[in-house]
Parts: C-alpha cells; structure tokens; sequence
C-alpha cells in the first residue's frame, strides 16, 4: 500500500512520519501545492508548525491546493490520520469535530504519555494491542481538546474517541482526557500525541506502530473486498 | 478601510490565558480587576469592508471558539496607533 | 543614531577609539561618508574583530584527523563516517537577551542555525547553556529564566530541530549579564558543504529570505560591544524579532539550492548584516564587491543607505550565483515562498562599493574592512585575592548528610532541569537515542537500522570553579565533556567553545580569558580533540563587576553502535557498583561550598591528563562493550550526588561504601565515574557498592528513601518558571 | 468599567503573524488587503481605571515590542459582546 504524507511549508514531522509509514508500506511526500494525491491509499497530515501556526494553529494550511483533494478523498472514504498540526487542521478544515485550544499550562510540553485505546477494531486502531496502554511522545502548545458539551456527549455515544490519556497523563486539559477523535465515518482519524515517534526501539518505545499497522491492515482489507 | 477584528475566546470555554493575567495582577498590587480574557486583534486596510464578515468566518476566527466584533478605525484614531 | 551632539565625535559614539579612528583616516587618505563610518564601526568592534581574542585564540589546537573545516568558516566540520560531515557551532546572544529574553534567545537560536546551514549542513540538534542569577532571590532572573527558555523552544521546536541537551548554573554574578549561549549541530554530505568564499568576477551577489529593516542597527557595535550601563536605554536598538516559519522555509530553500548545485558560495547575515557578510565573503575570495542597497527589498520606506547595510533583520542569507543560473534560484526560492533579489556583482576590484542607485555610498577596500582593524594584546595580571564575594550561607555547616544531600539535590544548579527541557523537542527528526536525563550526553544516530553509528554531544562550563582556577576551571569543562561523552561510549572528536568574559581592558579579566585559554588549549592537546570554531562574547560587566569567567564548552563524540549507547541510571538489581579513575575531590569552588557561603576561591584538585584519559577510556570501553550496564560521571554535588543521580534514573536504590577519606561532597569533576554492571564485568575495577532496594544507604552516613531523593530533585526548579 | 486593551507590535518591528495573513487572503479570494498586523486583546472589568496604563507598561504588554491603545466598554457593547 501506499501512504501520502501532506507538506505544507513550515511542517516538521513530515519525514518522521514517512519513516514511519515506510515501515509498514510505501511512502511518499504530497507538495501542498499539488493537486495530486498520486494515488496513495492513505494520507498522513503530519505535525509541525504549517504556515509557523501564525494566527490560530492550522488555520492558513487548510486551505492549501492539496487540501482539497484529501477532503475530497476523505468525502470518498480514504483513509487520512492527523497527527499533532495534522490533528488542528483537520478540525479547521471541519473533517474532524472539535478544536484544539491552547495547553492550560500555556507552555510547549514535550513528554511521553500513556494513552488508553478507547476504541479498538476501528481502522486505526485494530492493530493495538487490546487492553495496553501505548506509550507515546506528546509535544506541543495548542492541544486542549475541545467540543460543546452535547457534542462530547455524542463523540462519545457514537464512539469517535478512540484514544484518551491514562489517568494522570493529560498534559493539555482535554476535555474527557481526549486524546484523538475520528468522524463520523470512521476514515478520519486525528490524535495529538505523535505515533510516528514511537516506531523504533532505539529511539524509545514502539507502540505508535501499531496505528500505521492498523491503516495498512485496513486498505488490505478494502482491497481485497 | 481601516478596520480591526476583535477576537475573543467564546464565553464559557476555559480561558487560562486571562486567568493567567487575572491571577498575576495582584501580585503586581494591582486590585480590583475582575473578568479577564485575552483574545487575537487583526488591523488592515481593506477595500471592500463588507467583505470583512465572511473573512472573520472563514480565516480570521473559529466560530467553534471564538467571537469576534469589526470595528472600524477612525481616520484620526488610526494616525495615532500607527 | 547619527544626530550626535556635536561636542562628541561620531566616531567615539559609534565605539571606536581616536587612534583607531585615525588608522581609518591613515588607511583611506580622506575621511569617510557617513555609510563608510557606520560600515567601519561595526567591521572594528569587538563583536566583529575579536580584537582582544584574536591572538589569544591562536593557542588553541584546530588540527585532527576527523577535521574537515576548521574556525574560519560559519561552523566547523568533522567527518562522521558514511561520507557524512558533522558541522557544529556554540554562539552568544547574551545582551539582546538581556534586552528581551523571548527574542533575544530565539534569535540567538535562529543565528546559529543560520551558521550551520551556510556551511551547508542540515540542522539535526540544539543545545542551550544558560546562566541567570539567583532564582530565589531574584524576580527578574526568574523572568529571564521563563522567556529565555520559552523563545528558545519557540524558534527550535517551530523550526523542526530537536533540543536535545543543554545546561543551566544561577550566580549572583549573571544578575545583570545573563549568558544565552546555543549550541546546533548539523550533517551534510561532503559534497553538499560549502564555504563563504565568493569568486568569479561577473557573478552575481543574491540575498535570499526575510525583507530588510531597521532591526537591532547599531547592535554589534553599540550593544555588544559595550557594557550595559543603567541609563543606556537609548542605545537600545530596536529588538529583533525571530520567524522561525521564515527560516524553516530559508532552511528548505538553502539545501535544494546546494543540492542542485547552484551556489558558488553562501554565507548567512548575523551581526552588522550585510556590511558584515559581503566583507567576509570578498575577503575570504580575494575579490572585490559591488551592493547596490536600492535592489534591497525593504519591510519599512526610507531607509538610509548606512542602515540598509549594517541592518540586523533576521532570516536572510547572501550567496554567489553564476549570471545563467540566476533565474533557476530564484525558481527554486519561489517554491519555498522565499525571496531572492539580486543585489550586487563579483568583481576583481578588492574593494566593497555600496551602490545607492546612481550614488555611492561607500566605497573601501576590502582589507580596511576585515583585516585593518588592530589587534590589542591583553594585559593580564593575576588578583592577589578572589574578585567574587561570597554568596549568603543556605545550609549550616553542622547538617547532617542526609540533609545535605536532600538540599544539595533540590538546590538550583543540581536540581532536575524537566521543567525546563519539557518545553523543548527532543525527538523530531527521529534520530534521538538518548534524550535529556536518559544518560550524560545526548545521542543521535546517523543512519537507520537496527545498529546504526552515532554521535554524541554535551555542552559544559561551571564558571564558579573557572573562578577558583581558570586555568584548571576551564581544563575541567573540558574534561567534563568527554567524560559525558565517555558515558555514552563516545570517542571526541571535535569542540566548541564560547568565551563569556567581562572587560577583557581590564587586567584580572584579562588573567581570567588568558588562563582559560590556556586550559582549554592543554585539555585539548591532552585529550586529542581539535577546536573547530566558536565565539567570544566579553564585556558582560555590570557596575559591580565581571561575571565569573564562563568558557562553555561544546564536543561532539562517535560512536560505532547506538544500540550500545550508555545511561546514567542504574539497571539491574544486584549489579555491582564500581569507582573508575583517580578521584581526590576537594570541597572548594563545590556546589556545597556555595550553600554553605564560601567564595568561589581556593585550589582545584591537580588535573592528572593522563589519568582522565585513561579513565575515560575505560568507561567508553565498558558501556561499548556492554560490560558496564550503566555510566555516570562524578560532577556537582560529588559522589553523593552522582549515586543519587543513578539511582533515581534507574529508579531503583543502592548501597555503597564511600572509600575512605573522600568527602561524599567534594568535586573533582571530568576525572571520575560510577559504572554498574554484573559482578564478573566488574571484576578488577575497585566496586564500591551494589544496586538493589528502595533507598540509598551510604553506609554509616546516610540512608534515604529513593522517592525522597526523587521528590526533592524534581522539585527544585519547579518553583521558578 | 470594562475596558479593552488593544495591544499591536510596534510599528517598524516584524510581524510574521500579519504578514501570514496577508499572504493567505488571496489564495483565499480575498484581494485587497494590506498592511495587516496581529495583535493581542485583552478585556477586563477594572475598578480603577487610572490604573490601566500601568498595568499595560508592567504585564500586559510588552513596551519593547509592543505598543498599545485603551478602549472603554460602552454598557451596551459589553453585552453584545459577551
Ligand atoms: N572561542 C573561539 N574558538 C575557536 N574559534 C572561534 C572562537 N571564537 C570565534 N571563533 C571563530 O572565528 C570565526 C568568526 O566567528 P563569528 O564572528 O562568531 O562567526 P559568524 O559571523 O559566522 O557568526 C568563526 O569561524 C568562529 O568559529
Ligand atoms: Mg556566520
């Protein structure tokens, strides 16, 4: 299979993430101002800091060329993951509910956190082990995750958390410890915390594999259906 | 037009960046201040005004999160800051 | 700025002395323009000239086997192997930090990423050194200490560079001069590194990046290169604000440029801008420049000649171009939303015209410009007693060790730095092997793979011992680094160093900057580590004196397999503990002599080379080996506080003999080390204890609860940003 | 009173954030757009408005960098905007 990881100018795990993909599949970078998805079975909006998060985080990329093409792709049911920067402008573009507001502690956190799989068998996370927890870096300023009340009430009934913070290892103020949500179709994934950072043992922990695994399983399946 | 964008966190959703400057004034000895809230100002000259509400709507706010006001900048009063 | 009453000479205003300004009237024949005045100014003052440093800086050894460019050129370069070459530079931005911390640390950032990518290196790493003065004491080194850190995260982490080391000391003597010093790091094939050198007359002169404003004019001569006074505020320039976005795009731009060959050569703007960078470049070259200043794109109106060319704005690089590759550079620079502007030509004249349109501005020969300027010899006479006074005593004598050792672990200068590098990536870029607090220096690897090489890095300068012992001081910083690197199982194979001294006009500052030298220069020799680049930053004076004299050094180290990278923490229950290399600590310029009210005065332990070499050797050895399943070298706080340190990394807790006669407290750093490991990898290295329990019992001295040890480190900064 | 403080960099200095702005309103169909600037907006309730300057000077802004304008609340725009 192959993944297509979105470039916007000022983005920073780009190439973190294609590593990551390119573990489980092929991977290939998407020029922000192309409108080609080449193909890709799935596409990455990776973390960073897109157009130097001036103004709100993730604001000015949503309305990048190739922005278009993965709502349309994700409208079609293509699979598309954002992680961290991926994560805000996909609540910007409105692919994914919610928004993503400033740490409470106001600061920059970077720290390796505990997430719990509030979700499993979806196609992102069908591929984590059931019932561990995953350990994997956090790192940014704007990541409180926020939605109205009834709207939280209704994530959760419909089950769109599929990841939040163990106790104690919220390091935001999320709402109800949410950690990444997906929409209502299932094929949008976005979560904070950065998978593509904890795909090497020499390098930490190897608990965020199991999400691009989970992606990969998934287009086989299509595919082969 | 010289017009400023007034954004504000909607009420009701956690603001810790006016707690922050509420909990630090009165360390400072200054008492007395209550409500605050810190929100984004944008200034610019814009030659169709009435274009401004679909900007504040599509780019310049989230309306999840955020309200905004336009107001308009006075001539004189833009000397001023400028 | 140039609106001077007329009773004081421009010349003097603008920093330069009467017979130094006489040279430049020997040298021209005539006076100069105003443009020329400003232009000369900057080009002759300390910032730019090294003028008390140049020939001290000679002592130090550049040459070693690994050196692919020594100090010269923006960053130096070692080979790392693979074909790859490690660029590395450590630089100051202590007074616009002093200024405005936020910006004034996110530029400092943002310059020496400049330096690493102008040799054509892509940046992989960040180190920051930092002093402040007493945070308990005083509100606004909190102050400094909160946005200097925030504006360094700011300008790294948004630019996708992790930070992954650094290191922070609070004195009373930085009050006034805080020291922001950041380190970067950078790889490059050897194919893609390039220098500043321009060449070939007809070529064209490009500026690259962010739009050209009155940002920080008059800085380098006016702020760096004379003490901040009290009623200086308007000297101040005005501040410079870092975009990290802009860079990142500048960054991107820049390696595409040199990967498609289109550069002759590339240098970055720092200090006095383009007057700086174009002098360099036609210097180095050997040719002569042409900028016409009305091709310069501009963020405000009406900008003078004189400021368009000593202007500090952030974000902008210059490089030599051939004339049929112009169009194809700026195609590249479109793509990356960067601005690339021809602003002048090559020529073979040996001298730099600033073009205003039809006018000149200025027209000097090269050579007055880099080279003219005079070089003072210092005057170095040693005090006859301490020049520091002692600070208030925090801890009685009489207090028990356990006491002590909980104080001396949540003290500021020992304390864990979490709240700190928290705000800081470590791990972008995805080659981080150990991350701050993982071990004593971090790792990065070079490649992917299960067992891939890797480098290793540390950043060390304990300015109170430098105090004591300039000469031995400065000597232990280096030391300290390669014994960090030891830890991990990495071999030196380069420095950098940044030299934070007061007026060196001044005879003792003088002594201080010429011992320190002379330390470094004989670690160097000893160790076998070339100095590859660096930077000097002296008058950081207040009205109450220097501040202590601060060598910070940066190494960089190699190691064949990042697999085997080392910890500090303590492994496995039932390992043994074991004491390598010669260690006669001794308490004076200690850490608890400070909280106890001493001066930094008194003698340092004698530095044995040999041994420490020895030492080192031995470590690297065992944690590349995997015999030694954990390293930690013997710093601040002595061996009490290192056993502790292992312990709470491990998360686990050991019993140790202390061997007679050693104060647990007592320093003696970069000479000795705390391994564990099995029993039989041990065996014939003096074990002294065994890991295992809960607490840490240093035997007939103190027992504690590890959580306790954890606890009171953890929260030692906490209270201060 | 409820006031608003208007905080702008100071004319001259960079300001990344509008010059972004002012980069994306085309793309996004808005044209004629100029000199935008990103500021801050601070809203509070204070007893003492005398005292306001001061606060600005020592925490709200940054007097380097940033210069600023106070603006009273009028009751019935306190309303609509809260
Ligand atoms: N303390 C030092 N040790 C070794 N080299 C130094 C030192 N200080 C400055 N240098 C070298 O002198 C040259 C000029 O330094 P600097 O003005 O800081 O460079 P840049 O303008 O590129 O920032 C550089 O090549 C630098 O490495
Ligand atoms: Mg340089």
């Amino acid at each position: 299979m192959k993944f297509g990881i979105v470039r916007f100018p000022g983005s920073c795990d780009e190439v973190d993430a294609q590593l990551a993909c390119a573990r489980v599949g092929e991977a290939v970078i998407l020029w922000h101002g192309d409108r080609d998805l080449q193909g890709v079975d799935a596409v990455v909006v990776p973390g960073g800091f897109s157009y130097g998060d001036y103004l709100r985080v993730g604001a000015i990329a949503r309305f990048a060329p190739v922005m278009g093409e993965v709502a349309e792709f994700a409208r079609a049911g293509g699979l598309v993951l954002g992680i961290c920067n991926g994560f805000q402008v996909l609540c910007e573009a409105g692919l994914l509910p919610g928004a993503l507001l400033p740490n409470t502690s106001l600061r920059f956190i970077f720290r390796q956190v505990e997430l719990e799989v509030a979700e499993s068998g979806t196609p992102f996370t069908r591929a984590c082990p059931p019932g561990r927890r995953l350990s994997i870096p956090t790192k940014h300023t704007t990541g409180r995750f926020y939605a109205p009340e009834p709207e939280l009430r209704r994530l959760e009934a419909t089950g769109q958390v599929l990841l939040r913070y163990a106790p104690g290892h919220n390091p935001n103020g999320s709402l109800r410890d949410i950690a990444g949500v997906s929409n209502e179709g299932g094929n949008v994934f976005g979560l904070m915390p950065h998978p593509e950072h904890a795909v090497d043992p020499l390098t930490g922990s190897t608990d965020g594999l199991s999400i691009f695994e989970s992606i990969r399983d998934t287009v086989a399946d299509r595919v082969a259906a | 037009m010289r017009a400023r964008v007034l954004v504000k966190p909607k009420a009701g959703i956690l603001d810790p960046q006016g707690q922050a400057v509420e909990r630090a004034l009165p360390a400072l000895g200054f008492s007395g201040v209550r409500n605050v809230h810190v929100g984004r100002l944008v200034e610019l000259d814009v030659d169709d005004p009435e274009r401004l509400p679909e900007m504040c709507e599509r780019l310049l706010t989230n309306p999840l999160i955020e309200d905004y006001e336009i107001v308009e900048v006075a001539a004189a009063a833009t000397g001023s800051v400028a | 700025m140039f609106n001077v009453a007329e009773s004081i000479p421009r010349h003097r205003e603008l920093g330069l002395t009467d017979a130094e300004y006489a040279l430049i009237l020997d040298g021209l024949g005539r006076e100069p323009s105003p443009t020329e005045l400003a232009m000369l100014s900057l080009m002759w003052s300390e910032h730019c000239a090294y003028k008390h440093s140049k020939k001290l800086l000679r002592r130090l050894p550049t040459e070693g086997p690994h050196v692919l460019m020594g100090p010269g050129e923006n960053a130096g370069v070692v080979d790392v192997g693979g074909g790859l070459g490690l660029a590395f530079k450590v630089e100051s931005h202590n007074h616009p930090s002093a200024v405005e911390p936020f910006q004034g640390a996110a530029t400092g950032v943002g310059g020496i990423l400049r330096d690493v990518f102008a040799v054509g290196a892509r940046p992989i790493a960040v180190l920051d050194s930092l002093r402040f003065g007493e945070p308990a004491e005083s509100a606004r080194s909190r102050y400094l200490l909160e946005r200097a850190v925030a504006g360094i995260g700011h300008y790294g982490n948004s630019i996708g560079v992790p930070t992954v080391g650094g290191e922070i000391y609070f004195e009373p003597s930085y009050e006034q001069n805080c020291l922001v010093n950041a380190m970067c790091l950078g790889l490059a094939p050897h194919e893609r590194l390039i220098r500043s050198a321009a060449a070939g007359p007809g070529n064209v002169l490009v500026l690259l990046g962010a739009l050209t404003g009155r940002d920080g004019i008059g800085g380098a001569s006016v702020l760096a290169s004379a003490e901040l006074g009290e009623a200086d505020a308007a000297k101040r320039p005005s501040v410079q604000i870092g975009d990290p976005f802009a860079e990142k795009k500048l960054l991107e731009c820049c390696l595409e440029l040199l990967d498609s060959e289109l550069l002759v050569s590339l240098q970055d703007l720092g200090a006095a801008g383009l007057t700086s960078s174009a002098s360099e470049m036609a210097a180095k070259g050997g040719v002569g420049l042409d900028i016409d200043v009305a091709r310069v794109p501009l963020r405000e109106a009406g900008m003078q000649p004189f400021e368009v060319m000593v202007s500090e704005s952030q974000e902008r690089m210059l490089c030599v171009v051939e004339p049929a590759r112009v169009d194809e550079v700026i195609a590249v620079c479109q793509r990356w939303e960067t601005l690339a502007t021809p602003v002048g030509e090559v020529n073979d004249s040996g001298r730099l015209r600033v073009l205003d349109g039809a006018d000149v501005a200025a027209e000097l020969p090269v050579g007055i410009l880099v080279d003219d300027c005079p070089l003072y010899d210092l005057e170095p006479v040693a005090p006859r007693e301490g020049l520091y006074p002692a600070g208030p005593a925090v801890l009685a004598e009489e207090l028990d060790a356990a006491a002590t050792l909980r104080a001396l672990l949540a003290s500021a200068n020992i304390a864990s730095r979490r709240p700190v590098f928290e705000q800081y990536d470590p791990v972008v870029q995805s080659r981080t092997v150990r991350r701050p607090e993982e071990a004593d220096a971090a790792v990065l690897m070079l490649a992917d793979g299960s067992n891939p090489p890797a480098i290793a890095v540390a950043i060390d300068g304990n300015g109170r011992r430098v105090a004591c012992d300039p000469r031995s001081g400065a000597a232990e910083a280096v030391l300290e680094c390669a014994a960090n690197l030891a830890c991990v199982g990495a071999e030196p194979i380069g420095l950098t160093n940044c030299l934070n001294f007061g007026n060196p006009e001044k005879p003792h500052v003088a002594w201080q900057l010429v011992q320190a030298v002379d330390g470094i220069a004989e670690a160097c020799q000893a160790l076998g580590v070339p100095v590859v680049g660096g930077n000097v930053s002296l008058y950081n004076e207040a009205p109450t004196g220097p501040i202590l004299p601060t060598p910070v050094i940066g190494m960089v180290g190699w190691l064949p397999d990042a697999a085997r990278a080392g910890q500090s923490g303590f492994a496995t229950p039932g390992d043994a503990i074991a004491l390598i290399g010669d260690f006669a600590p001794l308490a004076a310029g200690s850490e608890l002599a400070k909280l106890r009210g001493h001066a930094p005065s008194g003698p340092l332990p004698a530095v044995d080379f040999a041994a420490a070499r020895a030492a080192h050797a031995t470590v690297r050895d065992g944690i590349r080996s995997g015999a030694f399943a954990s390293a930690h070298d013997i710093a601040e706080g002595g061996l009490a506080v290192a056993v502790a340190e292992c312990c709470i990394a491990g998360r686990v807790g050991a019993v140790v003999a202390l061997p007679s006669g050693i104060d647990p407290f007592a320093e003696a750093p970069g000479r000795a080390f705390l391994v564990s490991g099995p029993e039989a990898a041990l065996a014939g290295w003096p074990v002294i204890g065994r890991v295992g329990g809960t607490q840490l019992e240093l035997e007939g001295i103190l027992g504690i609860p590890i959580s306790e040890l954890h606890e009171a480190r953890e929260q030692g900064l906490l209270g201060f940003l």
